[in-house]
């Protein structure tokens, strides 16, 4: 092992790396959210984050717009699924305390693959005539040149200051294992950097087994690492645990109200530092 | 034979959809997830269902940008949307009631739709609550257009809109639906009342036909050992099932 | 194992599907090269391919067009690496033999992704002022339209008949394990069927263990497989055997002419199915 | 110290290269791929080296793509071409000799070049023979251009020409190379006579710097071993060194 300084004593020093008004690109729910970066960036009291979803994002948005620390988001959907609409979200909406940058799934994941190839835009085919379109003032509708009388949406490329995620696994030369969430591969590729928490540690080098490298993000897209057992709670992790049903539901009611998300914040935010403390 | 109105809806669904090559279901469609795989069923292997989040059900490896890539491919050959509000022009709302932006209830968002509606040959739109809150003139916001000029790029679009109620069929040249079926124990008269978008209504409206019994013993076994999977919630509700845990390697 | 209509016996029996005229993308020489259906392909005389290499060939490429079987060559490069220029192709070159798209190793894989997408088109930095872009009337210059005065290039979306390559693993569902060898899942993605020769069957399904789906191409994109020990000879297969450096230097001489080459695919190619009879 | 034709190349190209990040190195050019092993021994471990093809000194898990993703995001540094035909404005020529399509010399193509040479910051020009058929006026066919007109994106570009007999510089502003020192044994006047383009010759051209003792040693010692994985021929005629057989699991 190196000293390569990626390695992080601790989540709460890791999540220093992002600083107020980053662009910040977050998986989607089932795809490994670093969880208990999140709830180091709300002790942290982060703000005018730019979130981007890939595509889409729950209990992680939802926490972060609910503290006030979001100035926008761009997605295709927030959403707690089976534990219901996601409420901090809905109440920032109507009030109009962030931005939202609706789009649909593949619009962004499109575009996250034009900042992973250099590219400055790329086509879509499809949402023409949506309203996400007449909404979207960097969304531009021109006539493909291959063709006669063929209109196609063109979206600028996302790069993200920095992606962040929780994977199964990473090695002491920096290589982080996200399986088949190849999704991570783009957005780690895409953003300038790549903060991640990881379950475990791998011994020996991700790269040097085949079966492994081609699930692995090298060391070369990521910036730093700290490790989070159960980093993605209460949501699951792909392979290793699921969801935690009854906290959700339980999250779901509490955060109904603003006084009963701030109650939420306090009971399983807060409280862990103190505790730590 | 008795059948819940769940077990009607999945076997309404699956008709529209035998002999379908691959049908891709989204997070949070159990019936239509049901119906694929009854549909995958009768298919003896030939039908490829793409449960999203489904352990066994899918064959995703290259991340959440397969299913959308697949459907560019012209791989997908029928999915299911919904609606927060659904118009007469099939148009669908799936971000919120009121006025863009700031709206007075804010949805999740509008996900895929607005591309795999456009290039998916067979979308069925699936809503339970038939009301004329959700059946609406014109939706408030267009997440994804049922119809489009004729210069744009669209092999897919609806094909029906399935509720509680009754059944829509979508007709694309004259861009409205026509009543199709009416569930058992529901009117015509119940439906037009329900709708708040203008339809065709043909003379006579057949009543939707009832769950074959091997289709419904099909449902209640395999099916509902399958569906347990993606929609574990759904599963126990409807058919009484638990998985027991069972992990992948 | 289902009957899934997948599995063919023999190799030969499998390049059947790959018709005359068909557009035919196959890997770089360190990929994966489907070299013994290769063979098979020559002795069948399949006519007027369209190779779209990903985004370089070699022996592959310089085999089929020097046995005649290759109407267009689109590609970065065809070379023969240290064993030199490649010589079927040079000669098919200054004759006319064959069409030559030529151009440069990332348009070549940006118009696969295109097409894995099923986007008509995408942009690509560089290019400008190279004579690839004067002498290819499919790639066209635009104003980017999200910035002032910033010509950029767009290429077409490259949808393939058929990809081809070897791959060191298949399970019986016809999933097909590719490891790192990304490319090949764009292949298989973008071409409308996907022919692979595998060195062995896996026990079990492929997409059962999050190691091996990481680097798996479903089945749903793939239309035939057969075993072929050895199927990339005499290249080598990433992880499994190198090249053959004694029968590359041996081609190499023996195709400096078309003589030789003859007497090569006499000796390598045609005598092989004869001494099968 | 006595030292080779090979080993003054590799210093000279790893005086250019040091404080660099990330150097990626293509598939045939073991001179400049031990230049850069050479500078990441140098640097203890802070510059990165990508050998394409190399077991273990490439760091890439997306296939093909990678290295020119790579390079558009701005995370390659340096990068090394060569040229069939190389001219005065840089413009370099893989593709062959005489009237393109049906030329009379083919080569192998043009690979990253016409990508690479814009959007890398440092591209070193390398070529060992240096005769008027290599170094030409103008190239027959431009694989990939030197210059750009001011519009045109190009964070990239020509950095130097190395040969087997001098070094030029690229100026930008002018357009052309500047004789910047001739190796030891050559002479400004055999550069002139064996160089088809002009270049401009400043008054006085110092000699090539022979390789630093410590360099040698190390071009010697570890960087012999670790250039013998992607380019054994090299490693075995250059430095006599073989690899014993050791491949990953």
């Amino acid at each position: 092992m190196t000293d390569n300084g990626l390695m992080f004593p601790n989540v709460d020093s890791l999540v220093e790396q992002i600083l107020d008004g980053a662009k910040v690109v977050i998986p989607a729910t089932r795809s490994g959210v670093a969880m208990e970066a999140t709830r180091a960036l709300v002790r942290r009291r982060v703000k005018n984050l730019h979130l981007v979803a890939t595509p889409a994002a729950g209990l992680q948005a939802d926490l972060l717009i609910g503290a006030g620390c979001v100035a926008t988001v761009e997605s295709a959907g927030i959403t707690l699924d089976e534990y219901g609409q996601a409420p901090a979200f809905g109440r920032a909406v109507t009030t109009g305390q962030i931005k939202v940058m609706d789009t649909t799934c593949p619009a962004i994941l499109a575009a996250l693959q034009a900042g992973e190839k250099g590219i400055p835009f790329i086509p879509l085919r499809g949402l023409i005539g949506s309203d996400l379109v007449r909404f979207r003032d960097d969304y531009k509708v021109i006539d493909n040149p291959f063709a006669e009388d063929d209109p196609v949406v063109l979206l600028p490329a996302i790069v993200p200051d920095v992606a962040l995620y929780h994977a199964p696994l990473a090695d002491h030369h920096g290589n982080v294992w996200i399986g088949k969430q190849m999704e991570l591969k783009v957005i780690s590729h895409a953003a300038r950097e790549t903060i991640v928490t990881v379950e475990e540690f791998y011994d020996g080098n991700l790269l040097d087994d085949d079966r492994m490298a081609a699930g692995t993000v090298p060391a070369l897209y990521v910036s730093g690492i700290a490790l989070a057992e159960n980093g993605a709670w209460p949501l699951g992790l792909p392979g290793a645990y699921d969801v935690d049903a009854d906290h959700m539901t339980a999250y779901a009611a509490s955060a109904r109200t603003s006084d009963g998300f701030t109650q939420y914040l306090a009971d399983h935010v807060h409280t862990v530092r103190a505790a730590a403390e | 034979m008795e059948y819940s109105t769940e077990e009607l809806l999945i076997c309404v669904i699956a008709r529209m959809l035998e002999g379908t090559r691959h049908i891709a279901v989204g997070t949070a469609s159990p019936i239509p997830g049901s119906a694929a795989l009854l549909v995958r069923a009768l298919s003896k292997g030939t039908t490829r269902v793409s449960v999203l989040n489904s352990t066994h059900h899918q064959f995703w490896t290259d991340g959440a940008m397969e299913l959308f890539d697949c459907a560019g491919q012209g791989r997908i050959d029928a999915f299911f949307l919904g609606g927060g509000q659904i118009d007469g022009q099939a148009n669908i709302n799936l971000v919120g009631v009121g006025d863009y932006p700031q709206q007075k209830v804010r949805w999740s968002g509008s996900f895929g739709s607005a591309y795999l509606y456009f290039v998916v040959p067979k979308v069925i739109l699936f809503r339970e609550e038939h009301t004329p809150r959700v059946m609406v003139p014109k939706v408030d916001f267009v997440s994804a257009p049922g119809v489009s000029e004729a210069n744009v790029y669209r092999p897919g679009g609806p094909h029906a809109l399935v509720s509680s109620r009754c059944v829509f069929a979508f007709d694309k040249d004259r861009q409205r639906f026509r009543l199709k079926t009416v569930h058992p124990g529901h009117t015509v008269d119940e439906v037009i009342e329900n709708t708040g978008f203008e339809f065709d209504v043909p003379a006579t409206v057949p009543d939707t036909p009832v769950p074959e019994p091997d289709r419904l013993a099909l449902i209640r076994g395999s099916v509902a050992h399958e569906v347990a999977d993606p929609y574990p919630e759904f599963a126990k509700r409807v058919f009484g099932v638990t998985l027991t845990q069972e992990k992948s390697a």
